[in-house]
């Protein structure tokens, strides 16, 4: 049961990351990466993080990939094909990238990976309590410093995105 | 007297000339003065044997650096012949027409002074390297600013290459500085026994590298003759004159003492090579039209042999390079001067426009044919003794690199008097003769210090030879 | 600017107050309002079912009215036509045939009579140009809504009055509108 | 209550592993092969995701924390990474009406 | 056992489902009943008795309306959009507890059921999410129908439900502070008594998320994306038929579900004032456990309906904002109204207990 | 820690004044706040306000003080400088300034991280950042294209970064450097680590901008404004190789096995690229870029030395020395040009005519940068030769040779330009503040002629 559904997201998102880049139409891939992003909250939720998988879904599915929809729609962005100049590019990117995460895959599939056992096994770590307990003890100043790297963004969105003063384009 | 004098004095002059700027008179003095005191410091160094002569001063703590500073008999008649070359060349530039004299390059010189002291005089190893890189730059200033518009390209290539050369060098010392565990740079600290054979073949290998681009022996000149034609001749004069005796005294106190078993190895190769450049100089010299090229591979015909000298590595061999070396110095700046005196007269530098220069001037066709006599090394003249000792050394190595090398004799003499006869003989092809002003007194003097130098050390080589030669022998003896 | 009455308010940009800036109040007022519209008592009329009374002088569909003895009283004069403002009357007129006493009042009666009722404005001054109180504007009945172009075009066999109500009329009054009462009474009894 | 759940018996940890191999080698290729900015950037964010995945895995396997506090901190700083960089292609595009890089070549060498 | 339980949870579920649906359609007769009633008129009277079947016959006359698809629209996307809206909406209420657990052991389950649909223990966030893809069915519907109309409004929704879902969830923390846990369940048990209400204990709060609940449901004053006089009909321009249907019919469900949220948030979910009183006149035992369940049940259903009344009745009151005014109200007031919310809750919190213990030591 | 929370905060304060529209304010109190962070980072203990026995995941130890000093004392003449950028071109001097001293928060955090977590958030504070300081000049197309190339390239680092830090910790089962790299000693044959540690170090050779990881740095620096360029190629690239040298000089140094190869060959990319690349280029911001590569390749020998102590020193120096010339070269520069962001080497022919001292100033840095003796640049090469020299690298430092040679050769260009040319001077103005140019010249003199004061000052931090 377990096993079957892992397998059935999996090849979901693969499928549907690779409908991301092989797409042609921009909205048709920020669709299938939301479908990706759906897919690997499943995959969470089967690794019982709860919490992170529905901020998955909160963050970059409801944020981020607004975020590109949003854009994209607003850009009226038409669509992008493959041109044949750049096609022995393509295939040559490719292959090596193929080859070497082949190689890595072939590797990594009979790798010994230590993991917890019984003893040491708590289900509950996944789960918001647990989690806001680690952040907000052990990890609180860097969680203190994201807040400058969000002001930081904020500031240069709106410093960059803004429209100046004669600019006639939207 | 203390070592630091020869590097403050020539210092305080480059900051006194750039201020005095286009004041000619100014300029002179100071010539003069640098001069006549250096000539006075080391007289009194040699005087005292040397004594008090050095200086050791921790400099830079964290690489280990010293800054020590010492005169001693290898190292004095490079110093004198610095004070000369620099004297000469400053007399010139700074006896130019009114409005020519430039506070800039005449600082320049002094700097280029400082830096030859410190070559000459270091005692440390990263002193030394610091300097001889440093010379680059006053030389490098003033011939691309006031060379010709191809000076800039060729003074780059130039630059180029003693880089190339000296950061070899630099590798060098830093390995020695590791290999051997020092906690410094200074001569004194190394000697040939830290070295295995074939390390001591590539340190030899890495500092020859340097020194024979900066001479210019024979596979490594091709830089030479460029920048020498394209330059400002009292950078020219410098070059020649003085800064290819860095090369020469480096190999003389660092690659003799320190890697006699890597000279041993590899030393064949390159004294085949310079005893080739001796010809080859020559050879290319007998067919140059330009003034200023022919005396460019005259020059590097003689620095090859030199420089086989150096290769040779016997004691006779040496003490000629010492000879010869002062002999080239004096000769070559001599000879730079007097022809540039006629190219700027003529307005050319090809020596098919030139000739019959003697009804101009027959004082300036004298000076002009004692250096010549010089360079070609007649007896009486101070060429001869060291290129006498120095062919004695070379067949003592190899006979058949010696009947090589000693081609320049003859050589030597039938490029010379070609150039005599094209400039100063024949008929003139222009009436700039006739509107000649003379050389002018300063220079008169100053050329005629030269030419007496060239008849002193001709008749007394002695005088070099009785400081040096004790040293030099020691040079190979040490260990 | 000196005000003419007091009725007029005074607009001013006044900045608005923290309070007011808040809009909350505003909008609990407002949603006390909508309320009380909530529990008032509707106003609507379920038209079928219900109907609203008319007035007494509404003007509704034309007709063209017959005396006591079923006659039209039409004459063709044209002064309905001529008096229309919306030109939405259009008539031909015939000379009686012996043996038709009985259908028309006079010698001279509208063979055709038609009204646009697209044009028609409904202001009823046909009803006051006509000599004969033939035309009539109807209080009770209204002019219905059309589904082709050709249904807007009334002519005689859709304005004039149909024989029945003849029969139940008492008087010539009674078979009439309220809008005929009305107007007899008002101003038209003079006439006769 | 610490009992090791169904999933983390049958599911070796590297089929997890895998997975995220090759979404983030995918991503990989859209950036590599992708002309358009935005496609390129979301490829970009794929990758992060495959990241994602590795940590959770590695955290839930291993019973360890950290990894899944890090994937918050990848998220968070994701979603300010999407938002300065639309801003800077939507710069891009009032300038040249595209957000395809092979368009930008004021800077070549 | 389990076979009963897995009947019980799904009957539940299965009830919850219809319920939602129900009140949805029900709702969209009240829409009108309530404008009308506000206008002072009577609303749709026709079908059935007080036109109880218009639900019903609007829904038959939306599936035989002719369906059209505009020529250079996206097809897929096309209809993807509505079904997305509804798909999204439709989730959203398996997480809130519409009453206290129900005693089953007369079927043998030990275990007291939730009426709920799933208690994860974060609830609140799961509804987040959903919120948060709502959008996309606008987004994807606005932008697939080819219509510059449709795109406007579909970006304006897309641009106000991320605003507006900051200050939202901002609100929600100061509550998720006092009561310690993301569980929609938990909320509600900590609202126990009456003056535990949430209300009581965050009007802030509660002010900005019902601006904000208004504004996700894109209900007037915040219809911008949808408003007709610039913009026609928003991103549903293009739609017809049923598809249209499941735009507007999903408004609703979030509509029912946003009251939902708000009841139990802000009012006690299924608790209700003299609960104790109620409780002592029941029997004992699980009879009287769920009795009191099911009265609970009625009385959140009370105040879902209530909110869902206040909906309509804020529609039918207040004008629709400008788009400038809407942006400038969301980053500008309410954003930081929230944080500020969020601080002195936080700081009370820590200072209460000091307080308190002041206080006995008085 | 300190010094960040003040940093936060006075971007913050910055941010605040230029709402309320006192920019002249603003420019003033940058300058003066990150010298006055950097008062705080040598003279106030880090850790004052960290409760005791909080975990930071931050250390300021000898080395990151080191690195933040070198990080704040050249922000700050960058800042002072940035009044330039400001004045000239359309730009909001509030908002520029507090990103630059957000990135700056990154930066020190770069220095002092002990714990993936405080990498990746200073990596990212630095990078996200740097994107929109890329991208400044929202009227010029390459700065424009500077920032998207920047934010694609540093996004797809980023996550090669990601993917090794998630290697790693599925390695060991740990995030914190000193844990990972106490279980990395057992974990010799795991895949895991394996790729860890290359997917990592490839991220942040990516980051450094080390061939063949390089291509997009050129592009960058050539687009960005001229302030942002400097701010890149020096606080940047110290921050950078801090991170650089704390992983892989300090924490992993020990397993070298894993890691030493890839250096080495980039070191040699990075040296060979750089130089030759920028040998042919035209723009001088371009052939700085190239430059900063090959500077890299030179940097990258502290890391591939044994001695990482040792030359820990030896890094800072290069870095201060290659900072304090750019950082001068740049400042004549600036003001000879009143509006060209993108100097032509053309541009400055003849300059010397115009403003000797200037010229002087400007020939000394870029001697410095080339490496020859009198400069601090020469001591700079000098302390990342011989180490290596120490370890037997003979191959790469005939390289580091070769390409020094190169690097002459470009870095002549200007000067030959500024000194050499008989055209008339292009330049627009003089040196407008001749002190500050004298006193950059006299540090470039200074650390090469007596080294030792540098050494001593940065050896009492």
């Amino acid at each position: 049961m377990v096993q079957n559904l892992f397998y059935f997201l999996s090849f979901l998102a693969v499928l549907s990351a690779l409908m991301v880049i092989l797409s042609k139409n921009p909205i048709h891939s920020v669709l299938y990466l939301i479908l990706t992003f759906f897919t690997l909250s499943g995959h969470y939720i089967l690794l019982n993080a709860q919490f992170l998988s529905i901020v998955n879904l909160i963050v970059y599915a409801g944020a981020i990939m607004v975020l590109f929809l949003f854009t994209i729609m607003f850009l009226n962005l038409k669509d992008d094909s493959f041109t044949g100049s750049r096609l022995f590019f393509h295939l040559g990117s490719g292959l090596v990238v193929f080859t070497l995460a082949g190689l890595i895959i072939l590797k990594v599939a009979t790798a010994p990976i230590a993991v917890a056992d019984d003893a040491h096994f708590d289900s509950q770590i996944g789960m918001v309590e647990n989690l806001g307990k680690v952040l907000y003890s052990k990890f609180l100043v860097p969680f203190e410093l994201v807040s400058v790297l969000f002001l930081s963004a904020m500031v240069g969105a709106v410093m960059l995105g803004r429209r100046e003063k004669g600019e006639k384009n939207f | 007297m203390n070592p630091l004098y020869l590097f403050v004095s020539p210092l305080v002059a480059a900051v006194l000339s750039w201020l005095a700027g286009k004041n000619g008179n100014l300029q002179k003095a100071l010539t003069v003065l640098v001069f006549v005191g250096s000539l006075a410091v080391l007289y009194t160094w040699k005087q005292a044997a040397f004594v008090d002569a050095s200086i050791s001063l921790p400099w830079i703590h964290s690489f280990g650096i010293y800054l020590a500073l010492a005169a001693n008999p290898i190292n004095f008649w490079f110093l004198v012949l610095t004070a000369i070359v620099v004297f000469a060349a400053q007399m010139y530039h700074s006896s130019k027409e009114e409005g020519a004299v430039r506070g800039d390059v005449m600082a320049m010189i002094f700097l280029l002074q400082v830096f030859l002291f410190g070559v000459f005089m270091a005692q440390d190893l990263m002193l030394f390297y610091f300097c001889y890189e440093a010379t680059i730059l006053p030389i490098y200033y003033i011939s691309s600013r006031y060379g010709s518009p191809a000076a800039e390209r060729a003074t780059i290539k130039f630059f180029l290459y003693t880089l190339f050369g000296s950061l070899f060098m630099l590798l060098g010392i830093l390995y020695m500085y590791n290999s051997t565990g020092a906690e410094n740079f200074l001569i004194s600290s190394f000697n040939p026994y830290y070295f295995s054979g074939s390390v001591q073949g590539w340190l030899f290998l890495a500092f020859f590298i340097a020194f024979a681009i900066k001479m210019p022996l024979f596979p490594f000149h091709s830089w030479q003759a460029d920048v020498y034609a394209e330059s400002p001749v009292e950078s020219t004069m410098l070059m020649s004159g003085i800064l290819l005796k860095m090369g020469v005294f480096g190999m003389l106190t660092i690659v003799i003492p320190l890697f006699p078993q890597g000279l041993k190895d590899y030393g064949y190769i390159f004294i085949g090579l310079s005893a080739f450049g001796v010809l080859y100089g020559a050879l290319v010299a007998m067919v140059q039209y330009d003034i200023r090229k022919v005396l460019a591979y005259s020059s590097l015909s003689h620095v090859g042999l030199i420089g086989a000298g150096l290769l040779a590595y016997s004691d006779v061999a040496l003490e000629g390079v010492v000879l010869q070396m002062f002999a080239h110095g004096v000769n070559i700046a001599g000879l730079f001067f007097v022809s540039e005196i006629i190219a700027k007269q003529t307005g050319t530098r090809d020596l098919d426009l030139m000739g019959g220069f003697t009804r101009a001037s027959f004082g300036l066709t004298v000076l002009f044919f004692v250096f010549l006599l010089g360079s070609i090394a007649v007896p009486l003249t101070n060429g001869f003794p060291g290129e006498f000792k120095l062919l004695m050394g070379i067949f003592e190595y190899n006979i058949y690199l010696g009947i090589l090398c000693g081609s320049t004799v003859i050589l030597s003499s039938v490029y010379m008097l070609r150039l005599f006869q094209k400039t100063m003989l024949g008929k003139e092809s222009g009436d700039y003769i006739l509107s000649f002003q003379g050389v002018g007194a300063f220079r008169t003097v100053g050329l005629s210090l030269l030419v007496a130098l060239v008849l002193l050390f001709g008749l007394f080589p002695g005088i070099i030879s009785g400081v040096a030669d004790t040293a030099v022998r020691t040079l190979l003896t040490a260990y | 600017m000196q005000a003419l009455t007091n009725r007029s308010k005074r607009v001013s940009n006044k900045k608005l107050s923290l309070g007011e800036r808040l809009y909350l109040p505003a909008v609990v007022g407002g949603l006390g309002i909508t309320l009380k519209h909530f529990f008032k008592k509707k106003v609507t009329i379920q038209y079928p079912e219900e109907q609203r009374p008319m007035s007494e002088v509404y003007r509704g569909l034309h007709v063209l009215k017959r005396d006591e003895q079923g006659r039209e009283r039409c004459t063709a004069c044209g002064l309905c036509a001529v008096a229309c403002p919306a030109e939405a009357i259009s008539m031909t007129a015939a000379e009686r045939q012996p043996g038709e006493e009985n259908l028309y009042r006079e010698e001279k009666y509208a063979a055709v009579y038609e009204i646009n009722m697209l044009r028609c404005i409904f202001c009823g001054l046909c009803e006051e140009a006509c000599p004969k109180s033939a035309i009539y504007l109807q209080s009770d009945k209204l002019a219905p809504s059309f589904y082709s172009r050709a249904d807007v075009i009334y002519g005689k066999d859709r304005l004039v009055q149909s024989m029945e109500t003849i029969k139940t009329a008492k008087s010539l009054k009674s078979g009439l509108t309220t809008s005929d009462r009305y107007v007899d009474k008002v101003w038209k009894n003079g006439k006769y | 209550m610490n009992q090791i759940p169904e999933i983390f018996r049958v599911i070796p940890v590297n089929n997890f592993v895998i997975l995220a191999v090759v979404l983030f080698s995918i991503g990989i290729l859209g950036v590599l092969t992708r002309r358009n900015a935005i496609i390129i950037f979301m490829s970009v964010e794929l990758m992060l995701n495959a990241v994602n995945l590795l940590f959770v895995t590695f955290s839930s396997y291993k019973s360890d924390p950290t990894g899944q506090v890090f994937v918050f901190f990848i998220m968070a700083i994701a979603a300010a990474e999407v938002a300065v960089g639309l801003a800077i292609i939507v710069m891009i595009y009032r300038r040249i009406r595209s957000t395809d890089v092979s368009l930008l070549n004021n800077l070549k060498g | 056992m389990e076979l009963y339980l897995f009947l019980a949870k799904g009957t539940i579920i299965l009830l919850i489902f219809g319920i939602t649906l129900l009140i949805a359609t029900y709702s969209t007769y009240a829409e009108r009943k309530v404008a009308g009633f506000i206008q002072d008129r009577l609303g749709p009277n026709r079908a059935g008795p007080w036109g109880i079947w218009q639900p019903l016959a609007d829904a038959g006359k939306m599936f035989f309306k002719q369906d059209f698809i505009p020529a250079r629209a996206s097809k897929w996307l096309f209809i993807a959009g509505p079904s997305l809206a509804m798909l999204t909406a439709c989730l959203t209420s398996c997480v809130i507890p519409f009453g206290d657990t129900l005693d089953l052991s007369f079927l043998g389950i030990e275990k007291p059921v939730a009426i709920q649909g799933i208690d994860v223990n974060i609830g609140i966030l799961y509804v987040f999410g959903l919120v948060s893809l709502g959008v996309y069915g606008v987004m994807i519907g606005g932008w697939a129908s080819n219509n510059k109309f449709s795109l406007l409004g579909a970006i304006r929704a897309a641009s106000q439900n991320i605003s507006y879902e900051l200050a939202m969830s901002l609100s929600i923390i100061a509550i998720i502070m006092i009561t310690g846990s993301l569980s929609v369940s938990e909320i509600i048990k900590d609202q126990d008594t009456f003056f535990k209400w949430n209300i009581f204990r965050q009007p802030v709060g509660f002010i900005i998320f019902i601006i904000c609940a208004f504004a996700e449901c894109n209900r007037t004053p915040f219809d911008l994306p949808e408003c007709e006089t610039e913009l026609i009909g928003g991103y549903h321009t293009e739609y017809s038929s049923m598809k249209l249907g499941f735009y507007l019919f999903a408004e609703y469900i979030n509509m029912f579900v946003s009251s939902a949220v708000i009841s139990a948030l802000y009012f006690g979910g299924y608790h209700f004032p003299g609960e104790s009183i109620v409780a002592g006149l029941l029997p004992e035992g699980a009879l009287g456990h769920n009795l009191m369940t099911l009265i609970g049940v009625g009385a959140f259903f009370g105040k879902i309906l209530f909110f869902i009344f206040f909906f309509m009745w804020v529609r039918w009151t207040i004008a629709r904002f400008r788009y400038d005014q809407l942006m400038n109200l969301g980053w500008k007031s309410l954003i930081p109204l929230a944080i500020a919310n969020i601080l002195v809750t936080g700081a009370v919190l820590l200072a209460l207990p000091e307080i308190k213990g002041y206080i006995s030591s008085l | 820690m300190l010094t960040i929370t003040f940093l936060s905060l006075l971007g913050l304060v910055l941010l605040f004044l230029g709402f309320a529209g006192k920019v002249g304010l603003v420019k003033n109190l940058a300058a003066l706040g990150v010298l006055a962070s950097l008062g705080i980072l040598l003279f106030a203990n880090q850790d004052a306000l960290v409760p005791a026995g909080m975990e930071t995941q931050l250390l300021f130890d000898a080395n990151s003080l080191k690195f933040s000093a070198l990080i704040l004392g050249f922000s700050v003449c960058i800042v002072m400088m940035s009044r330039s950028l400001v004045k000239k071109e359309n730009v909001q001097a509030a908002e520029f300034l507090s990103v630059m001293i957000f990135s700056l928060v990154g930066a020190l955090m770069l220095t002092a991280f002990t714990h993936m977590i405080t990498l990746f958030v200073g990596l990212e504070i630095l990078g996200i950042s740097l994107y929109i300081l890329a991208g400044t000049l929202k009227d010029s197309p390459s700065s424009n294209e500077a920032a998207l190339k920047y934010l694609l390239m540093g996004a797809f680092a980023t996550c090669l970064v990601l993917f090794g830090m998630a290697m790693l910790y599925g390695a060991t089962g740990s995030l914190d450097f000193k844990e990972i790299a106490a279980v990395g000693n057992q974990s010799v044959d795991s895949v895991l680590f394996k790729l860890g540690i290359f997917f990592l170090l490839i991220g942040v050779l990516f980051k450094v901008s080390a061939a063949p990881f390089h291509f997009w740095s050129p592009d960058v620096y050539e687009g960005s404004p001229s302030i942002v360029m400097l701010y890149m190629s020096v606080v940047v690239k110290i921050a950078s190789f801090a991170a650089l040298f704390r992983i892989f000089g300090g924490y992993f140094h020990h397993l070298s096995y894993f890691w030493w190869g890839i250096v080495y060959y980039g070191c040699i990319a990075s040296l060979l690229v750089g130089n030759l690349l920028a040998l042919v280029q035209k723009s001088i911001k371009r052939q700085l870029a190239f430059s900063s590569i090959s500077h890299t390749g030179y940097l990258l020998f502290a890391i591939l030395v044994v001695n990482n102590e040792a030359i820990a020193g030896g890094l800072v120096f290069y870095l201060f020395a290659y900072g304090s010339a750019l950082l001068v070269a740049f400042s004549v520069m600036n003001s000879w040009f009143e509006s060209s962001e993108n100097y032509q080497l053309d541009q400055l022919k003849g300059a010397a005519k115009a403003d000797p001292v200037g010229a002087t100033v400007l020939a000394l840095s870029f001697l410095s940068m080339a490496g020859i003796p009198l400069t601090g640049g020469f001591f700079a090469k000098i302390s990342m030769f011989a180490p290596a020299m120490g370890d037997g690298l003979y191959h790469l430092l005939i390289v580091g040779i070769v390409s020094s040679v190169i690097g002459a050769a470009y870095y002549f260009k200007p000067i030959m330009n500024v000194w050499f040319s008989t055209e008339e001077a292009t330049i627009e103005n003089a040196t407008d503040m001749k002190w500050v140019a004298m006193v950059g010249g006299l540090v470039i003199l200074i650390t090469g002629l007596f080294p030792d004061t540098l050494t001593s000052i940065l050896a009492m931090i």
